[in-house]
């Protein structure tokens, strides 16, 4: 009873955060850095490189744009477990249904 | 130990002017058409789905009576086509996938968690007319012609082949996916956040927690069906083909996208069943939930493990056999939260107070017509016989034993259930006891030979068959007969009770769940004052505020031996 | 629901009500997630399929008109971003510039994505109505199903970006009159929260569909 | 009405192993369905509501008991699992040496064609006791090829081969059923298997009119489309190599320019014919026109007969053509 109201609590008063402008233009340099980047380095012959390349630097721009544009590192645990959901799920949709298609033409 | 009073007890209520509530607070159309009470919406969906239903099984029917001779006893294959593909669309999209969720869910997550309303009204309100306008569009495509392909559409039968209204269906049914998802998103948050004092996790009926579960499905699987149906559209109105296998495009891709959504969508259809189930249990054994947690877990598990097993639908479709086999693999774990349930729900009643009332009938049979349907799952789950039975009848079977036999039952049984809180009247006893095992006869009589057609090898979505098969489907439609008029008499005294029915107290059965601690219909607000939860969820023992004698620890009764006396 | 105040008559109080709302949008936007999710999915199994028509058809667009866009958006997502830090300043008049600076930049984007599909219909790349890829039959066959996904994901993609701009256009009349530069800011972060999101899809968007074997 | 079987009919090499599978789950299935039934009947009963019995006592849980009915449906949903899964390895390897007939679905009709040419429609012969596999594609949308009495059934895909093999062990007549719903005469689109003895089956080859093998129909197009000027031998024909040769290629690995390998199957040489730039074989040059909408369903299996039949003969020594892996092609 004590402890389920203090958590309670817990959950609904997370402080806001307010993020400072420098942090935002930052953030915001790196990701047209990383664009930049990503668009160089197309032109690059990597073998099959390219393409974990620029997957790579796609997440990693997500992500930051997550974090810090969306606030999701001061987001409260709930939201981040929700952003979590979002995206095994996604990797199930994707990663069961190549499961097929990879091993289709496999000798068997 | 309650900390809030309850409202007017049976006594105190006069029969003749009812206290203000949610049903009286206001009048007229406008007062319901843009209301945001959640109860209002809740009666506005129930009105929805029974008109949905009544479609559906008016095209079950006729299918039923198709198939009374082998060569078609009613139309041409062509109209045959279309009663099946609208059955199935009406019945899915429009009945199952809202009737529990939207309806009694709608109506009782506030209640039960103590909450004055869902956390979005409005967008509550707005998903009814989604969904309303989704069915506009697929009535359109009834009445102008009709749809043939089947309610999974696949391509490229769907997309290239058919010629009939797949557009306006499939902008239907994606236009209904957002009434889904809005549902299932204000379920979530409503449950995370609109929680009364004390109303912890492991207080939440299971009826909440299978909604939460539910709602997971809801938002994390309608919006793939929703980009599926998109492209199809996309596809057949504007030929940008992503699945015609004239361009090489992959008609299994499109299997793999659908079934990511509606496989996962049975357990939208089972889950809010198997929460109303427990409620109905606990309550009518007047015992606490056997292994409560572990019940909840298991709900929560079938929908993680549900988005792992789509592709057992696929057996026979030209997918890897390794893919066959992982699938296969994981779709056998589903049986495993399954029978914890199963045995939960048995084992509740051990030392229970079990009462045979109508709810209970309803949820005693949803066990019994569950567990036949769930290891009938287990036949189609393993590859070496899915292969034989696969898109035969036993198919068919096995689904609607799993929906109809658990959705339908689950739904009418907390219909009947809730029925007192929702109008503040009760159901007459006796004629509902009679419909719930007409209900039961019927349903076995048409259904359980259809495992055996399907065994035979009679394959589905025939409009003429073999002759050796005439006599079991000849069972199945007369079981459909006595089904069809085992639906009409719920409806029928319903209707009577809404005006007629005896008053029903604030908690008439008695159960414990916050819900029945309110008025019976309840105020607007659903509360006086905000509940404070201080009791462990389905404990009679500690609940002096319902009125129950204390339970006697020396059991006098001797042991007899097992009745078949009564009922179903 | 009438308003008292900032507070929605069914919450408890204004963080209770601030929670909700923020669970809401990520539950949302977890939703849009399996919605692309589904278009990437599609990309995904024909592009492993049909690698060098994809790579052909790839080559078709204009990769410096998709970098040029994808900084637009980014920067779009960075006065976004700076509307929300306004509104939790409580800073009205910087709220309703920045606004209007992610609303410049969004239209910036989708015009030039016009002249972008502009550039199809001239060139037959447009898949059920001038479709016409130079090349073997099957590489145009499968390159077909590249363009078809091409314009169902940026497609979609502008669908939101549209609706995002509607979004943002409620957003600053409500701004002007000081909605948001009070307790309640619901609005202002949770429309921040979806343009970001459609920020992100472009970012996948971009080197998936253009950077595709840039260097033959 | 008349009288009706309860048991379909059994009458290929797995039908045995499917229907002892069957009879397990459906004892598994009536033994937890009865369990359940009674233990509810059982309960409900014993524990009824009745005076000095209004209110259930509490009962605390078990954990012990809760992972013991967790363990047990595991364990034997796992020894299904293997055992489906057993069953299905066999029904989907195809033996070697099996009776190739080719089979085209289309909107409503099966289009069936025998090695030694006879074709039939809607209807399939097949010797008793010989393993007999089907390669099967669809014309236009999915169908399915399904023999309830052998317990088989297969997708028909468009744009993709699929194979169903079977070894009949009872003569008779069996129904032939569509199985994946394809239209408006999708209950129409089916027939017979007539399972014969081996003579008879003889017999009944010989009596097609005039027809020609699906080997010899594919030799004569793989001249007629002027496949030969490339792919032909240099021994034969004397045309130069600009092709690989496709004696001994069926079954095969073949190495491609991108310095992967893959096995020349069905599926391979049915791309090779209508998408020939997607894979290469090393050496060679993407030279080759598509012959999509030039060479029908029905010919292309003629094709791939032909090919197949040449497949089997060892590469002949021919000039040009180097390595011990017989060298490929498109």
């Amino acid at each position: 009873m004590q402890d389920s109201q203090e958590h309670a609590a817990r959950e609904q008063h997370a402080p806001e955060h307010i993020v400072p402008i420098k942090t935002y233009a930052l953030i915001c340099a790196t990701l047209l850095v990383l664009t930049f980047v990503t668009y160089s380095v197309a032109f690059v012959d990597l073998g099959p490189l390219n393409v974990v390349v620029a997957i790579v630097i796609a997440c990693v721009k997500a992500t930051l744009v997550v974090l810090f544009f969306m606030h999701a590192a001061y987001a409260p645990r709930r939201t981040r477990l929700v952003i979590l959901a979002g995206i095994v799920w996604m990797f199930l949709l994707l990663g069961l249904t190549l499961a097929d298609y990879l091993t289709r033409f496999l000798p068997r | 130990m309650s900390a809030i009073t309850a409202n007017p007890s049976p006594a105190s209520s006069p029969p003749h002017r009812p206290h203000e509530n949610y049903l009286n607070a206001n009048y007229g159309i406008r007062s319901w058409l843009f209301t945001t009470d959640h109860k209002r919406i809740a009666l506005l969906y129930l009105f929805s789905v029974t008109i949905y239903f009544a479609m559906g099984g008016f095209f079950a029917m006729l299918i039923r009576l198709q198939l009374l001779t082998p060569e078609g006893f009613l139309v041409g294959p062509d109209t045959y086509d279309r009663l099946f593909t609208m059955h199935g669309v009406m019945m899915i999209f429009f009945f199952l996938i809202p009737s529990i969720p939207a309806v009694l869910g709608n109506f009782l997550i506030p209640l039960m968690i103590g909450a004055k309303d869902l956390a979005f009204p409005k967008l509550n309100l707005l998903s009814w007319y989604i969904f309303n306008i989704g069915a506009i569009f697929t009535i359109y495509s009834i009445v102008t012609g009709g749809v043939d392909t089947g309610w999974t559409f696949y391509t490229p039968y769907s997309s290239i082949y058919s010629n009939s209204q797949v557009s306006a269906a499939v902008i239907g049914i994606f236009i209904t996916g957002f009434s889904s998802i809005l549902t299932g998103l204000n379920f979530i948050v409503t449950i995370h956040t609109m929680r009364a004092p004390g109303m912890t996790w492991w207080r939440l009926p299971i009826f909440v927690w299978s909604h939460y579960a539910t709602s997971i499905i809801f938002i994390l699987g309608t919006p793939v069906l929703a980009i599926t149906l998109v492209m199809v559209a996309a596809e057949r109105l504007l030929h940008v083909g992503v699945f015609d296998p004239r361009l090489g495009g992959d008609p299994l891709l499109f299997q793999h996208l659908f079934w990511f959504y509606s496989h996962p969508a049975v357990y939208i259809m089972i889950l809010p069943a198997m929460g109303v189930t427990t409620e109905i249990i606990a309550t009518f054994a007047r015992k606490n939930l056997y292994g409560y947690k572990a019940v909840a877990i298991a709900s929560l598990g079938i929908a993680a493990i549900g988005f792992l097993v789509w592709a057992h639908h696929m057996f026979v479709a030209g997918i890897s056999i390794y893919a066959a086999m992982v699938f296969s693999l994981l779709s056998y774990l589903v049986a495993i939260p399954s029978a914890v349930k199963v045995f939960n729900w048995t084992a509740t009643l051990y030392r229970g107070s079990v009462s045979w009332q109508t709810p209970m009938l309803y949820a005693l049979g949803f066990i019994g017509l569950f567990v036949m349907g769930g290891m009938t799952g287990l036949f189609l789950a393993s590859i070496g016989a899915d292969v034989h039975v696969h898109d035969t009848y036993f198919v068919i079977a096995h689904f609607h034993y799993i929906m109809v036999g658990g959705a339908v039952m689950g739904y009418l049984g907390g219909l009947h259930y809730w029925w007192p809180k929702i109008t503040g009247r009760m159901y007459p006893e006796m004629l509902s006891r009679a419909a719930a095992i007409v209900l039961f006869v019927g349903f076995n009589l048409t259904f359980f030979p259809q495992f055996i057609l399907g065994y035979l090898g009679m394959p589905r979505r025939y409009a003429t068959y073999p002759p050796e098969f005439q006599v079991l489907n000849v069972f199945s439609t007369a079981g459909a007969s006595i089904l069809g008029l085992g639906y009409l008499l719920p409806i029928c005294y319903f209707i009577w009770s809404m005006r007629y029915g005896p008053i029903a107290s604030s908690n008439p059965w008695p159960a414990t769940g916050l819900e029945w601690q309110t008025s019976s219909p309840p105020p607007t607000e659903n509360f006086e004052t905000t509940p404070v939860v201080t009791w462990e969820p389905y404990d009679f023992e500690h609940r002096p505020d319902l009125g129950l004698p204390k339970p006697e620890r020396a059991r006098p009764a001797p042991l007899e031996a097992p009745g078949l006396e009564a009922g179903d | 629901m009438e308003r008292t105040g900032a507070l929605f008559g069914h919450f408890r109080d204004l963080d209770q009500q601030r929670e909700t709302a923020s669970l809401g949008m990520w539950v949302f936007l977890m939703t849009e997630v399996m919605f692309f999710g589904g278009l990437f999915l599609a990309y995904t199994v024909y592009r492993w399929k049909y690698h060098d028509a994809f790579a052909a058809a790839s080559r078709e667009l204009d990769v410096t008109m998709g970098a040029l866009n994808t900084g637009v958006l980014i920067l779009s997502s960075f006065t976004m971003a700076l509307a929300v830090w306004a509104s939790q300043m409580r800073k009205r008049n910087l709220l309703c510039i920045f606004l209007i600076a992610t609303m410049l930049l969004g239209a910036a984007f989708l015009t030039v994505k016009g002249f972008e599909y502009a550039q199809k219909f001239e060139h037959h790349l447009v898949p059920g109505y001038n479709y016409d890829f130079p090349g073997p039959e099957a590489e145009a066959q499968h390159a077909e199903i590249f363009f078809a996904l091409y314009f169902l994901m940026t497609g979609m993609h502008a669908v939101h970006m549209i609706i995002g701009e509607g979004m943002l256009l409620i957003l600053l009349i409500y701004a002007w009159k000081g909605h948001f530069t009070g307790d309640y800011r619901a609005p202002i972060e949770n429309g921040g929260l979806y343009w970001h999101f459609v920020d992100i899809v472009w970012i996948f968007l971009f080197p998936l569909l253009y950077l595709i074997d840039l260097h033959h | 009405m008349q009288s009706f079987p309860l048991f379909p009919e059994r009458a290929s090499s797995v039908a045995g192993g499917v229907d002892d599978f069957f009879i397990l789950l459906v004892i598994v299935a009536v033994f937890f369905s009865v369990v359940v039934g009674v233990a509810i009947f059982y309960l409900s009963f014993r524990y009824r509501r009745r005076p000095g019995n209004e209110v259930g006592q509490l009962v605390p849980g078990s954990e012990l008991l809760e992972i013991t009915w967790m363990v047990i449906p595991f364990l034997i949903a796992m020894v299904l699992f293997a055992w489906g899964a057993k069953l299905y390895v066999t029904m989907r390897q195809s033996p070697s040496d099996a009776l190739d007939i080719y089979v085209v679905g289309k909107q409503w009709m099966w289009k069936i064609q025998h090695a030694d040419g006879r074709r039939e429609f809607n209807e399939l012969h097949v010797p008793v006791n010989r393993d007999v596999e089907l390669t099967m594609i669809s014309e236009d949308v999915i169908h399915d090829f399904y023999v309830p009495a052998f317990r088989v059934k297969m997708d028909v895909l468009p744009g993709r081969y699929t194979t169903l093999w079977f070894r009949a062990t009872k003569t008779g007549r069996y129904h032939l059923f569509c199985s994946q719903y394809c239209g408006t005469n999708h209950s129409q689109m089916g027939g017979w298997v007539d399972v014969m003895e081996p003579s008879e089956y003889q017999a009944w080859l010989s009596g097609g009119s005039n027809t020609e093998s699906p080997e010899q129909t594919g030799q004569r197009l793989f001249t007629a489309l002027a496949c030969i000027s490339c792919h032909g031998d240099p021994s034969e024909r004397g045309a130069g190599p600009r092709a690989p040769s496709l004696r001994g290629v069926y079954g095969s690995t073949v190495k491609l320019n991108d310095g992967q390998s893959v096995t020349a199957d069905d599926g391979y040489l049915r791309e090779s014919v209508l998408d020939p730039g997607a894979k290469i074989v090393a050496g060679y040059d993407n030279i080759m026109p598509t012959f999509q909408g030039v060479v029908s369903e029905d010919q292309l299996l003629q094709l791939l007969a032909y090919i197949k039949s040449i497949g089997s003969q060892p590469a002949q020594d021919t000039p040009g053509e180097a390595g011990p892996a017989a060298p490929a092609g498109q």
